[in-house]
């Protein structure tokens, strides 16, 4: 029997921040390894369209163009998606949706692959309050300012949809939001003001780790930059689970942050598009997210639990 | 070997694309000598200074300085040969202030452990600024100044550099009379300091009044010279255009002709105040002033080109009746031919032909534009005109000054306007086509046009007015009908020596 | 050195030689680069691929070709993709709410004319430059597309997709969309009175204004204009895309926006550059991603590769001008 | 008569100082709006919010003043922070060394754009939006997108306090006025106006008009990589999205303070400061008062419009 070939094509929005090009180089090095140990060999065609909706629309054309058994899509617009979606099942191909939930109401992906922004959020910001309330603090006193990534992007806004239940359930209250592009100078810029504005905040929330550094800078110029134990802390959740946040956290600045397993995402993708190219049926695959805190953080790194640091030692 | 004079330039040829600017030319100076340089438009003469300035680089030729062969590639040769050009559209920074124009080249001289010293730099401004007779302050930004007092910038800037050698190019074309009397004075001091100076101009009475030679130029090369103690202006006539040269004037009677423009109440503070005439049609209405005295502001806003805080204009409409009109929309049923030809006059960029057709695109646009007819009539005009150009596509900016300012007065005689504001028909234009735009202002005229001209020419106002409106700080101040127009008249009423005859 | 030799040499310098050999070698060039691609990628020449490439281009050549006026009148509209997106999503509100196309479309093109109105008026009737100008609406649109969708992607109605999103024969809406504007456009520009108009503007505006052209109703026409093809390009894209949202409009769009108009021969000073060029431009550019991507070069490389080709085009075309000016 | 002179005197003189009005107007208003905003802690934030614009915008005015426009400097900043943090963390170059070089290689990559403009005469905007591509990818490329953090030579310039300012705010004020004084006061900024004010007046009396250009975007190359520095003190990282879109809003905050985009007109204080804190004053405020996030832009848009019309009132008297 001859070994089968299947080609996956990637339609990747941007790789300009740390996840995106960790998950591409995961996958990368997956179907690496996979080729070797299977029969079944995996070929891999990428395309990147900058954040630019239309001209994924084009590239996942082109894709269809070169004849790939499956597409994966990291959709840039997850409704203007539907028109790639229709024309690859009209083309007779499978569609993986990657990292991404669609809008609901249009076609359907053969399967969404990702991890869940809105529980990363959620297990962190619960995490946080949690420990707030253990050191005596009542629900009802617990102010947030809560950071949003960026509105136009699926997947910061379900971060801050994630904290905002969070809060919800717990019974706290979000004083201010602050969006920011992304940017840790625009952070901090509004984050200084909406501190004075708001003197009861007392925990921030940042949909990922490098802009607590734009915090670290703005509570270190009030001088509120303190240790958990210190008088005067301001509880910080984050999302991420990087080598910044995990060294925060190390440091006891931080108090929690959501874990994303981004590795398994890609190496759930591959798999996932192999079973759809073959015939199988697959289901949707959720990476479940962990909260991190000071307080369990250390038998996990002794377990070498985190990916950041093995990326690291690969990339070098 | 003869004896050598200290500035010769010999057998100099300079090439542009289809036009030989230069063709041979030898022009030698001696030290103590002005040296007029004469000739119609487009005959070399600002490429020959221009090549001098070291702004342009000549093809070919020797330059000799004190008998010694010297090459002139750009400003710093020529600079080093202390020679200085006094441009015709003055070369000044806007933006900057008098004494800092005057001082671009030495601004290291008065700067001290690496700041400039502006108290040493406005007392030397002052110092050289009173030399030359000039009234400005060296602390005011260039903007705010006239176009006379940006001359004199150049001048002084000429004189900071201890120039041996100072060009001239056609410095009265902007200049009121005080300004050129003081530019005269300043020539002869010059003369008296044994520096050389050449001095390009079309008005024949100036060549005579301060000249000591003079140099007819005609297509790039040297056709005459003169001793000026030896020629009648007559003859200098006929040797720069070819031929004898007709005066134009205006001598149809047309009283009692229908108003076609009224201007009630115009007032813009501080430049216009209070302006109310009417014209007639076929009347040729001269406003006459000092410079600066506000004649182009009062068409700029009866042309709303200025906003004005106030004021009415009529016009005449198809059924004869005096009808309320905007300034835009006059604008474009009327001819504007503006002063300044870099300014607002011409699209630099763009080739004769567009240029010419630009205020009449109405007339050639057939559904589409017809550009083979706009092309026709360019040549049509270029061939009237005397224009100096191989063809109509070339590109204005390469044309000679005179013939640029040919172009404009083509552009706007081709609208066939019933109204018809000129400034400035002639400046820098030669002989012949002063002539030439004379006779077509008369004709326009003769065809029931209504035409306002401003002209700080004397003679203008004299041989082609039919009335004269005399302008004095804004305000209108005098009327002067045609049979009592004269030269010391009008002189006296613009400087207010005279007494005020109200217009009513 | 000889000052005589130095001269002769410049004497026959002049000629329209090097304008002449400067054509021939570009088109020598251009055709060698084509062929080469032949046999190095013959992909690229699928016509699936080239198709493809023309409706990715179609969107931006369409706004390159309200940009181009705007340019050659003498200013810039940095507006013009947040208009593009601001429209579309309120069209596709629209759409939602009323289940009616023409509504749709109808507040795709209000939405549009309005802003393109609202930047003509400031230019020149307040008189702001128009860097600033159209940067303010391009900040106000944001922001409004931002409370429109509240950050979600709206969905269009099928049959808008349909109508302007689906193949006629072999062709795409979008081409055909495009080619009709850049036609029309084209045509307007060179051929008309009201085309010249928008040249004598941008190269001197003061004449144009004593020649008696209407500068300010022209200035806010042709910000009418690059308003309208805006809206058009938000038409197509919708349509294309089958939904609204925040991404319709990236940063890559607005420097793709621009650069196609400078690539395809318009100047920011005014008074040059074709719809035409803007057209070849938008084509350049993309063209050139979609090549780069069959090498399998990957998209920070190639925005780099971008770059250097930019500047590559431009610098042959100013030898193009400098051979033309001797 | 003499009347009517004088009130359109006065409404010039008014129109003319409308900067300054409306900043004080913001003042007044912000403050009336909370009781935050006119406090000393205030004003602090919004000097150190305003330095990375303030170091892109001092560069951009001598661009503007030039005449020309260059949209390099956000792009050019993370690079040149990017480039000199990597060296400084994976590398373990010397860290002050490292820090000397941000402005340096920004200036180079100044240079670069300058010589592409002026020697090969190519049309800035491209040249300059191309570098921007250019610039973005090779970082890109070079970091992965990964923060990189700075070590602690660099963080206690931070912690280091003259006046109650952080030292590196009182660095970029002091900075600034050197600017002017160099842009006033020596013969290099006179004739750099001079350039700016008649491009073609300069070249006619023998001004190199292309090395004055050069100068300009070599300073703007500086004070883009100048910036990449203070934000590397003042946030302790380089980050992904570091000055994406500043050469937008630096160029409308200059212009705001009353550079001018045609060239020769312009002061690096007290025009382009004030911009530059004009339009921090508006974020801050907006902020301040808790504006809604989805209302944020378009009251920011309205006040830019609001100012650029009064602005431009003055030139219609
Ligand atoms: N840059 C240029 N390119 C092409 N031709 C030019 C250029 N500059 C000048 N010429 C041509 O050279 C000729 C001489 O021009 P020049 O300016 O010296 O004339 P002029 O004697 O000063 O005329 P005027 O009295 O009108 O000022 C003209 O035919 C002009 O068109
Ligand atoms: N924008 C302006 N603001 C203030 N003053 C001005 C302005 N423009 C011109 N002026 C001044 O108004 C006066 C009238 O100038 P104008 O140019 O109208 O004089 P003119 O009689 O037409 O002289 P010319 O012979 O130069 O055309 C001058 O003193 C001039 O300096
Ligand atoms: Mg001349
Ligand atoms: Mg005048």
């Amino acid at each position: 029997e001859e070994p089968k070939e299947v080609t996956i094509g990637i339609a990747w929005p941007s790789l300009g921040t740390q996840a995106w090009s960790a998950m591409a180089d995961y996958l990368r090095w997956y179907v690496e390894d996979y080729n070797a140990e299977n029969e079944v060999q995996v070929k891999l065609i990428e395309t990147t369209a900058g954040d630019d909706a239309a001209a994924q629309e084009t590239q996942i054309r082109d894709l269809l163009n070169q004849d790939v058994d499956v597409v994966v899509s990291g959709a840039i617009d997850t409704t203007a998606i539907w028109s790639s979606i229709t024309e690859t099942h009209d083309a007779g191909k499978k569609f993986i949706s990657f990292c991404r939930r669609l809008t609901p109401g249009g076609p359907e992906a053969d399967s969404t692959v990702g991890p869940d922004t809105y529980d990363t959020a959620y297990v962190s910001v619960d995490a946080a309050i949690k420990k707030m309330i253990a050191d005596g603090i009542p629900a009802e006193e617990i102010k947030i300012v809560r950071v949003q990534g960026d509105l136009k992007d699926q997947n910061a806004v379900r971060y801050g949809e994630g904290c905002e239940a969070a809060v919800k359930d717990n019974g706290a209250t979000i004083v201010a939001d602050i969006e920011c592009n992304w940017s840790v100078e625009t952070l901090m810029n509004k984050l200084a003001p909406t501190l004075q504005a708001n003197t009861d905040a007392n925990m921030i929330f940042t949909p990922n780790e490098d802009l607590m550094l734009g915090v670290q800078s703005v509570l270190e110029g009030k001088e509120l930059w303190k240790k958990s134990d210190e008088e005067g802390h301001i509880y910080l959740a984050a999302a991420g689970g990087c080598e910044i946040g995990l060294n925060m956290i190390q440091e006891g600045y931080l108090d929690a942050t959501g874990y994303e397993n981004l590795p398994q995402v890609s190496t759930n993708t591959v798999d996932v598009a192999v079973k759809l190219a073959l015939g199988e049926e697959a289901d949707d695959f959720f990476v479940k997210s962990e909260p991190i805190t000071q307080e369990n953080i250390q038998p996990l790194l002794d377990e070498n639990h985190f990916w950041v640091y093995d990326y690291a030692e690969r990339t070098k | 070997m003869e004896k050598r004079m200290y500035f010769e330039a010999r057998n100099l040829h300079k090439y542009y694309p289809g036009v030989h600017a230069l063709n041979n030319v030898t022009i030698v100076a001696d030290k103590g000598e002005v040296l007029g340089i004469i000739g119609i438009n487009g005959a070399g003469k600002s490429t020959f200074m221009n090549a001098l300035a070291g702004e342009i680089c000549i093809d070919k030729g020797t330059y000799y300085i004190d008998g010694k062969e010297t090459i002139i590639r750009n400003q710093n040769d020529s600079g080093k040969c202390r020679i200085a050009l006094i441009h015709q559209e003055a070369v000044v920074f806007k933006d900057m202030t008098v004494a800092e124009n005057i001082f671009i080249y030495n601004l290291n001289k008065y700067t001290k452990a690496g700041r400039i010293q502006y108290k040493r730099l406005f007392e030397d401004a002052s110092k050289y600024l009173s030399m030359i007779g000039a009234d400005i302050d060296p602390k005011e930004i260039v903007k705010n100044i006239t176009i006379g007092e940006k001359q004199m910038i150049e001048i002084a800037r000429a004189l900071v550099r201890d120039a041996e050698i100072v060009l001239f190019d056609e410095p009265t074309s902007s200049l009121s009379l005080d300004e050129k009397e003081n530019l005269f004075r300043i020539i002869g001091e010059l003369k008296q300091k044994n520096k050389i100076v050449m001095y390009i101009t079309h008005f024949i009475d100036e060549i005579m009044r301060i000249c000591d030679r003079t140099v007819v130029m005609r297509d790039g090369c040297v056709t005459g010279e003169f001793l000026n103690e030896d020629v009648t202006t007559k003859e200098l006539v006929t040797g720069i255009a070819g031929q004898e040269v007709e005066t134009i004037v205006n001598a149809t009677d047309k009283r009692d002709k229908e108003i076609v423009l009224k201007v009630e109440n115009l007032n813009c503070y501080p430049v216009v105040r209070n302006v109310n005439f009417a014209v007639k049609k076929g009347e040729i209405l001269g406003l006459w002033g000092l410079l600066g005295s506000g004649r182009t502001e009062i068409v700029r806003n009866i042309l709303a080109l200025d906003k004005p805080d106030s004021g009415i204009v009529y016009k005449r409409n198809n059924k004869g009746i005096l009808e309320k009109i905007s300034g835009h929309k006059l604008l474009e049923e009327c001819a504007y031919v503006t002063e300044d030809r870099h300014l607002d006059g011409l699209f630099m960029q763009m080739p004769i032909w567009k240029n010419i057709s630009m205020a009449n695109l109405k007339k050639f646009e057939h559904f589409i534009m017809d550009e083979q007819k706009e092309r026709d009539y360019a040549l049509q005009m270029i061939n009237e005109m005397q224009i100096k150009a191989s063809d109509e596509n070339v590109l204005v900016e390469t044309l000679s000054g005179g013939n640029q300012q040919k172009v404009v007065m083509a552009r706007s005689i081709g609208k066939n306007p019933d109204i018809f504001f000129i400034d400035e028909p002639t400046r820098g234009v030669d002989i012949n086509a002063k002539s030439f735009i004379h006779k077509k202002i008369v004709e326009l005229a003769e065809c029931g046009c209504a035409i306002v001209m401003i002209s700080s020419e004397l003679e203008e106002n004299l041989n082609l007015c039919d009335r004269v409106l005399i302008v004095r700080n804004g305000e209108i101040v005098a009327e002067v009908a045609k049979k009592d127009i004269s030269k010391q008249k009008l002189m006296d009423l613009c400087q207010g020596i005279r007494e005020e005859v109200k217009y009513e | 050195m000889n000052i005589k030799e130095y001269f002769t040499k410049k004497e026959k310098a002049f000629s329209n030689r090097k304008d002449k050999n400067f054509l021939l070698t570009s088109v020598i060039l251009g055709v060698l680069f084509l062929v080469a691609i032949a046999i190095a990628k013959p992909q690229f020449y699928a016509f699936r691929n080239l198709s493809s490439i023309l409706i990715q281009s179609s969107a931006v050549a369409i706004m390159a070709a309200g940009q181009i006026y705007v340019m050659v009148s003498g200013g810039i509209d940095l507006s013009i993709p947040s208009v593009m997106m601001l429209s579309g999503c309120i069209g596709a509100y629209t759409m939602r709410e009323t289940e009616n196309i023409m509504l749709g479309v109808l507040a795709i093109m209000m939405i549009a004319i309005l802003l393109g109105l609202f930047n003509g008026f400031s230019v020149a009737k307040i008189g702001i430059n128009p860097f600033v100008a159209t940067m303010i609406t391009m900040i106000f649109s944001n922001g409004l597309s931002l409370r429109v969708t509240k950050s979600t992607s709206i969905p269009v109605l099928p049959k808008f997709t349909e109508l302007f999103g689906k193949y006629y024969g072999p062709f795409h809406a979008n081409i055909i969309m495009m080619l009709v504007c850049l036609i029309i456009l084209q045509f307007l520009l060179t051929k008309t009175a009201f085309g010249r108009s928008i040249y004598a503007i941008g190269t001197n505006e003061k004449t144009a204004q004593a020649c008696g052209i209407k500068t300010g109703k022209i200035k806010i026409q042709v910000f009418l204009i690059s308003g309208i093809m805006a809206g058009l390009a938000a038409i197509a894209l919708t349509a294309r895309i089958s939904s609204s949202s925040l991404s319709l409009a990236s940063d890559g769009t607005s420097l793709d926006v621009i650069a196609a108009a400078i690539v395809g021969g318009a100047s920011i000073k005014g008074g040059v550059g074709t719809v035409l060029g803007a057209l070849i431009g938008a084509f350049i550019i993309n063209g050139l991603s979609n090549l780069l991507v069959l090498f399998g070069i990957d998209y920070y490389t190639i925005q780099i590769i971008k770059g250097a080709v930019f500047i590559f085009i431009t610098w042959f075309d100013t030898i193009r001008a400098n051979a033309r000016r001797v | 008569m003499n009347r009517e002179v004088k009130i359109k005197n006065m409404k010039l003189a008014a129109l003319n100082n409308a900067v300054y009005i409306f900043g004080i107007l913001i003042i007044a208003v912000f403050s009336v709006m909370s009781p935050y905003f006119f406090t000393v802690t205030n004003a602090t934030s919004i000097l150190r919010a305003s330095t990375l614009m303030l170091s892109i915008g001092i560069g951009m005015t001598f661009a503007l003043i030039v005449g020309e426009l260059d949209l390099s400097v956000g792009a050019n900043c993370r690079f040149s922070a990017s480039v000199c943090a990597l060296l400084m963390v994976n590398y373990k170059w010397n860290p002050y060394l490292c820090m000397i070089m941000m402005p340096i290689l920004g200036g180079l990559v100044g240079l670069v754009n300058g010589i592409l403009v002026t020697r090969v005469k190519l049309n800035a905007w491209l040249v300059t939006l191309s570098m921007k591509l250019a610039l973005v990818g090779i970082v890109v490329k070079l970091t992965n997108t990964v923060a990189i953090n700075m070590p602690q030579e660099v963080l206690q310039f931070r912690n280091f306090k003259i006046f109650g300012l952080s030292s590196f705010i009182v660095f970029i004020l002091v900075v600034m006025l050197i600017m002017q004084f160099v842009l006033k006061y020596t013969t290099f900024g006179r004739k750099i106006v001079a350039v700016g004010s008649n491009p073609n007046a300069a070249s006619k009396l023998g001004l190199s008009v292309k090395n004055y250009k050069l100068a300009a975007f070599t300073i703007s190359g500086i004070f883009a990589g100048l910036g990449g520095m203070l934000i590397c003190i003042n946030l302790g990282s380089v980050t992904r999205e570091l000055g994406d879109g500043y050469e937008f809003t630096a160029v409308a905050a200059i212009v705001l303070g009353g550079v001018s985009l045609a060239g020769g007109e312009g002061s690096v204080f007290p025009k382009a400061f004030i911009g530059v804190l004009i339009l921090t004053m508006i974020e801050n405020g907006l902020t301040m008062i808790g504006a809604d996030i989805y209302v944020f832009q378009i009251a920011k848009a309205l006040i830019i419009f609001v100012m650029m019309y009064i602005d431009s009132k003055k030139n219609k008297i």
